[in-house]
């Protein structure tokens, strides 16, 4: 059965929700009254539970299988962190109510940031960040309003091309040129073009966006070295933290001499995708950085916990930059994030990382001998890349072979990205699968190769065929967008059927 | 531990699979001098038990919204959602899914983002709406960026009515991208002249209505005066409840609606995660942030939906993006539109009715209290009133009577003597009879 | 792909729950510790959500579609309810831990009590049993005891052919003999034959236990008659509550004569049935058994509410002919009863049986002129009832034509019963469904019986096709029964592959 | 209303449809004179957040067992249940299917029960378990009345140690049903003669092990004795936590397990609902009463489930069915599947030993305070206390100082002053040192 849209069959008459009101009320609204309908139709209770309870069938989820997509760490989300971002001592707490009211609150942001900075060696973290490529934002913002305050204007952000695309946009919306750094063929930075590059644009360069381990799935050995190059080019060191799940335990960002680090809750620490959203992004800072943290921020003082939220409330050495976002951020990741580094605790944090990296190299050396590793046999880390060489002469392309997986139950892994290979497929089974589910995906990608291989095209050209649709026609989509529902035109009547 | 899968065996056998002696010869490329040997300074796990206990435990210390009566608005309000709408947003299918990239198993999604999408463009009266922004905040600085693309100016003027921490985000990111702000002074009584400051170089003016101290604001002739000098109007706000009973920005002329969307469907969560809508004209649609759902066809000829124009966005355009957003409040959107689908529009223009009668009630109450001044005329569910006293005094001494009466204006501007007595005082559907008697009661006897 | 048994992937070392032990506790078990390994796999979080997610994925439920059980009444199950049962005052609190503690407790108990003896104008209620069959023995135990007391014995209970297999199964259970009386053409009870058989059997019976309405969605015109009959012959009248939805608020069973009558509160009161379970089945007493009422039950008095656990603290009057459970019955479903009644009110209760009445009947007309009524085309209340004649020479059953609409995306509907019709086809879609909904159940239905009229006998002998199974064998499992897993034996082992 | 889709164009359209002028019309067959022209005297329809507050304010009352120090037990127990399960009983496929009578589509509910009958099985170490009784109470009645059956006899003998409310269920079923029951007097410290009761008359005697008063009994001599008559030994449990730690009924010589699964999955609930565990020999498979679930094969060959050998039951079988059970407790079964699959075998012989070790130390604490004195020498996670005072006066003023203490053995067992000072108190995981401490200080108080 097809399920049609809430307009196509709910009514402008029904609600399903019922209202006690006052009809003696009087309005003082000011001649600002609404005059024309709006056109929402309403849902009986029972409608509205079947109308999206049927959606939800036809999405896929970690909760139903593996969902090797790379560089997005889909990871069991725990419901005890559900449980208790719903206690209503979190859940139902306004964030403008007295700050007396609630201690509570500040003690779990205070805590939770004090997991995020011992866990990655840092003096400070902003919490306030919204999601990763906010959490990035506000890195760079830090590093701007740094340079400002010692006169400096340089213009210039190096991101290499393995990058993900919220790096050079996130430097573009600041008014930085992005400048690209070569890698060596190993898929790591080319430290002698970095130096070159830095050479180049001497006195002009603001700072990297480093991803790391990067988006080839592989840590950057010469990281520590890049750093330095950076910091004697008075330049700050950002690095996109959507990897950090591969390391947590293993190695600090503040070891390496990271500046500035955003955290993806929702990747590292498990807060729920939700089908994109809401994420949160938190920014631990170096020593350099952390007197431009935005506001707000929780002072720890002799006498507790303080709450700063405006620049009147500063004290020497704090010059926050300003602010990425009304109120305090994601309180509810928060809760949930913690819930999660308490659970698995410093012992549970690295061995979930070392599991997670095990499982890569486990698929790794399942698939090397059939698909293709552009950087050699060499060890990933929580993810492992391939390009599509072996599908080389077959007439299956990497989308092809990504659409073929759904029809044997699995979600697809990531495609075309990281850019710097041809075809890429990224893919990150994460530390929740067990051997036997590995075995079984290995199982099933090994045979899709010899499929391919032995050249049973319609398996991969005319996937899926087993999914809630065929493949969509995007072209379509975007030449001519239909962003909202409008009622269809009426039919045309032919003369004869007018009859 | 109870959410890793693989076992001691397990882990020897995978690690000969894989041909290393130990998981540390997977880990070499970390230089040595700084690969960790030891554990993180942080407690060892814990069982579910005693996660639960000391979380619950600093829960406690927290006063909940809906443990006393409750006034506070100002950006966030506390109004009831339906059992049914958690309960569905936590299916597993939604919660834990991923953003819809594969639109063949993410139908689900994409069809409620569609809803989403058409629920909003309805609500502001605009063509088209995203698939959300991370909240009224952000999404208005997202909309300021977006006028300065249109316009290719890149001049915003704010109105003092607009949230002062909306103002603040704006301004961060004006001055880091090197952008103008000509910010207007608190205005609580929505008497600002704003249309004088409007010239050829704006690209667009912020105007808030309801405002941050409640006061409804005639649109029409600040976007006259906008498109005159072919600037856009951006109107704001952070209540939806208001759109059921209030004429939308859309036919008073604004160019991009901005606003809050978590009084429908989502919960006070100490201020996020919440959902930001964001809603604008068919022409400028390519100059949209974030991310837009569009209904296609399938191979077999199906209706479906898909992701689209994602030519727009950072994982295609990189540094000529129109915004770095990518991850942005999918489970908020959901949870908005099953709201909203329960309550349709009678539903909505009924609960709107009781918000706004309630905080005329409120009003009435409040004003007979000798030393109180209501500021606002014309209002929805929000006004502000001047005390005889420092407001922020007066809201800890009712907070000790458990009462959270409002937010001092001098919370968010603090240092302006003018505002220092200002309170905004917020009431919804939750609010009972008892509830104002109890806040007028506690307030005459603070005043005393 | 195949969900494997926990048993089959499961790992006797692996544990999901992570408990604190203090390793020096000391154990004084007297010689009685396991000795044995239990045999018991233990699955990580992770791999138990995507075990029970993908379960749940092969059922039906009324959340996804309609569900047109007959008898059963599969409504709308409201979730507000669900999160009232679960408020720590109600789902954390003990059965045993002090009275003054649980206050909140008795009063919920009391103020369902209190609707249901007003919904049903009966003089009290025991609220114990379990579940709807549990609160027919409970009332017959009531009658039982009634008998008693008054010095008398009688063996016999009347049941008509159409009643539930509860009713027989009940009166059996308590030693009597199970007469049966006939029906009239028209599906209700014959006065005249209940004469005759009251007179056969005079002096010697116990009580009917009849089903209003009926369970051929008839309400029992006569009823008022019958019961003075019955109790013309010093018996009681039992009701089976089963189809009490259909009459809430539009007839009240104590001015109908009933004695006692059971209310299945995940049927009428929308408590969800759970696959199986938990119900709740309250019985409603008139006043001539109310002394008989079991323990516990709650006593009003002007100092509040009083409960009474034993004989002990019974007064005059009470007197109580034992217990039917342990504690106080289904708390958890009280609750959730009681928050679907005061959410529909005395208005909503009456709309609800109404709607679920012109539901039905709206099914009606849109089959009857293809399907066959066994009693006419009368109206009928919350279900209507079709035989089988309509398929007579199409080669189709009634079990293929309830197998065929799985294909369709609809739960069959009760089939084979009630016993009083052959071919049976009971028909009930409650108030829960829309208008819409209701129309595409039925042009769907339509469509069926044009299609085995048609002769497309492939359409309805294999089906379903499109299920989670195929249609299963029963006769095998019954035959052999196995009903717990045990490791498969090794595979046997050819001589040549063992070389 | 919110739940009903009709609205009142629908409704004049049906009738008008059905040919009958007004809603009445189809309700004619009840006659005029009982037919409802008013609306019962009742409250009417409520708001979801009306509704909420009503029942919230009736729960606040309460003093759940969360909130403090708890050591109540005597048949439901307070344990920890992970998020996990009652997230998963709560997915729509589960709680809102039917009893699955049709396979094909109901899957899950039967593999489920499948597993459950497993776990359940060998948890007691018996051939079959069947897909669940109401609660362990009702279960014990089942379980005397299939040994009638299985032994063509009608006198079953109680044990003193059995659950004084297990014994009401059993005495009143069997009173009703002209069967015969001999109860021993109430035996806190398990040296009650039962064998001497037993003859060949005797179909069953039935055993707590541990025994309502929380001493472990040794049911082999008993076995032995009742087969040499030909009787069956019925093995009751209240706390299915035990079974992870002691040896089980099933290699006891138990012909019948029966017992409540509550602790596993499941919550307080004031008592209900509940599971019943029971389990017999593969002999008596066909005397069961209740569901079981099987295995076989589909029209494909694939491994399915069903319900099977249901001509014992009710709907097929009528007036010659083993039991009139009908609905049993699904949804609880699958918390407790789920639950024991969480747990497995590791999970539960640690949660076992921790209980076990929770017991002992606070019956160390306990036996240090002067005048009381512990009964019982062998126990699992409850035993019996002597006070110098009457139980129940002591328990109230210890939920006076806020600790929920015990059950005092007179509430069920009124009017016996040799057990008017007895005190049944029990210790899960969920108690702390801390717990214990205040425990034991509050009742060195009272008894001061």
């Amino acid at each position: 059965m097809e399920e049609p849209l809430i307009f196509e069959f709910g009514s402008l008459e029904t609600t399903g929700v019922d209202l006690d009101e006052d009809e003696s009320a009087e309005f003082e609204l000011g001649g600002f009254r609404r005059q024309a309908a709006i056109g929402l139709p309403g849902l009986a209770e029972p409608e509205a539970m079947r109308h999206y309870v049927r959606l939800s069938r036809n999405n896929y989820a970690i909760d139903s299988g593996l969902y090797p997509l790379g560089s997005c760490t889909m990871k069991h989300n725990p419901r005890l962190n559900e449980k208790m971002a719903r206690l209503a001592g979190f859940g139902d707490i306004h964030p403008l109510q007295p700050v007396s009211s609630v201690p509570g609150a500040l003690e779990l942001i205070d805590s939770l940031a004090h997991w995020l900075m011992v866990s990655t060696n840092m003096s400070a973290v902003a919490m306030s960040p919204k999601a990763g490529a906010h959490g990035e934002l506000c890195g760079m913002m830090a590093i701007k309003a740094a340079h400002t305050a010692a006169g400096r204007d340089p213009k210039i952000v190096l991101v290499p091309e393995s990058a993900h695309g919220t790096n050079p946009a996130t430097a573009a919306l600041l008014g930085y040129k992005v400048v690209n750094i070569d890698a060596k063929d190993d898929g790591t930075v080319d430290l002698e073009a970095l130096k070159s590059t830095i050479a180049e644009h001497e006195g002009n360069i603001a700072g990297i966006m480093l991803t790391n381990p990067n988006t080839c799935g592989l840590f950057e050995r010469e990281v520590k070295q890049i750093a330095d190059l950076i910091h004697a080019a008075d330049a700050y060191f950002y690095c996109d933290g959507a990897n950090f799940n591969a390391i947590v335990g293993k190695a600090r960002p503040g070891d390496l001499g990271v500046d500035a680090m955003h955290i993806n809750l929702h990747k590292t620490f498990s807060t729920p995708h939700g089908g994109g959203g809401p994420g949160s992004g938190p920014v631990v800072l170096s020593a350099r950085l952390a007197p431009y943290a935005p506001l707000p921020f929780i002072r720890r003082t002799e006498d507790g916990l303080e709450l700063v939220e405006t620049n009147a409330a500063t004290k020497d050495g704090e010059q926050p930059f300003g602010r990425m976002t009304a109120f305090h951020g994601q309180m509810g990741m928060y809760v949930r994030a913690l819930s999660y580094m308490m659970s698995h605790g410093s012992d549970g944090l690295r061995q979930a990382s070392e599991d997670a990296v095990l499982n890569a190299n486990y698929v790794r050396v399942g698939l090397q001998d059939l698909m293709s590793l552009p950087f050699g046999e060499r060890p990933c880390m929580h993810e492992v890349l391939f390009d599509d060489s072996f599908l080389k002469d077959t007439g299956v392309t990497t989308l092809d072979f990504a659409k073929a997986m759904i029809d044997e139950g699995y979600h697809p892994m990531t495609m075309y990205f990281p850019l710097v290979v041809h075809g890429a497929m990224l893919i990150e089974p994460t530390e929740s699968e067990s051997r036997a589910a590995l075995d079984l995906f290995i199982a099933t990608m090994r045979d899709l190769v010899m499929s391919a291989k032995r050249g049973e095209t319609d398996r991969f050209s005319g996937a899926p065929y087993l999914a809630p649709r065929r493949r969509l026609d995007e072209t379509g989509a975007a030449r001519n967008p239909v962003l909202s529902w409008s009622e269809p035109e009426p039919a045309e009547v032919t003369p004869a059927a007018a009859e | 531990m109870r959410y890793l899968p693989l076992n001691e065996t397990d882990r020897g056998d995978m690690l000969a699979r894989i041909g290393v002696n130990s998981i540390d010869d997977l880990f070499a490329d970390i230089p040595e001098n700084v690969r960790m040997k030891e554990l993180l300074d942080l407690p060892k796990r814990a069982s579910e038990l005693e996660v639960e206990r000391k979380l619950s435990a600093m829960a406690a210390k927290n006063t909940s919204a809906g443990s006393v009566p409750f006034f506070v608005g100002a950006g966030a309000y506390k109004h009831h959602v339906p059992a049914t709408v958690d309960h569905l947003i936590q299916r597993s299918e939604f919660l834990t899914s991923y953003t819809p990239y594969q639109p063949e198993i993410t139908q689900g999604t994409l069809q409620y983002l569609f809803e989403f999408q058409t629920q909003v463009a309805r609500l502001t009266a605009m063509d088209v709406a995203n698939a959300s922004m991370y909240d009224g905040s952000t999404g208005t600085g997202e909309a300021v960026l977006m006028a300065h693309r249109v316009t290719k100016r890149n001049k915003a003027v704010l109105s003092g009515g607009l949230h002062p921490q909306y103002r603040e985000v704006v301004e961060g990111l004006s001055n880091m991208a090197g952008d103008r702000v000509v910010s207007l002074p608190a205005d609580p009584t929505g008497t600002e002249d704003i249309l004088s400051q409007i010239d050829d170089e704006t690209s667009c003016v912020v105007v808030q209505s309801p405002s941050f101290y409640g006061q409804m604001i005639d649109l029409k002739p600040i976007a006259e005066k906008a498109h005159q000098h072919k600037a856009l109007l951006i109107a704001v706000f952070t209540e939806v409840v208001s759109l059921g009973l209030i004429e939308p920005p859309g036919t008073q002329g604004a160019d991009i609606v901005v606003g809050e969307g978590q009084s429908i469907g989502n919960g006070l969560n100490f201020g996020g995660p919440y959902v930001g809508l964001f809603a604008t004209r068919q022409k400028y649609v390519r100059q949209m942030p974030g991310r837009l759902c569009g209904e296609t066809v399938d191979a077999e000829g199906k209706r479906g939906f898909v992701l689209t124009l994602s030519t727009r966005e950072q994982h295609i355009r990189r540094d000529k993006a129109t915004s770095n957003i990518c991850t942005n409040s999918g489970l908020c959107c959901l949870a908005f539109t099953i709201h909203m689908s329960l309550l349709g529009q009678a539903g909505l223009t009924k609960l709107a009715r009781i918000n706004h009668g309630n905080a005329v009630k409120l009003k009435k109450l409040l004003a007979g209290i000798p030393g109180v001044e209501v500021l606002n005329s014309a209002y929805f569910n929000e006004f502000t009133i001047a005390l005889p006293k420092v407001a922020e005094d007066v809201v800890e001494q009712l907070a000790e009577r458990g009462i959270l009466a409002g937010l001092p204006v001098s919370r968010l501007e603090p240092g302006n003597k003018d505002l220092a007595n200002l309170l905004v005082v917020a009431s919804t559907e939750v609010n009972t009879d008892e509830d104002r008697a109890a806040f007028a009661d506690a307030l005459k006897e603070v005043l005393a």
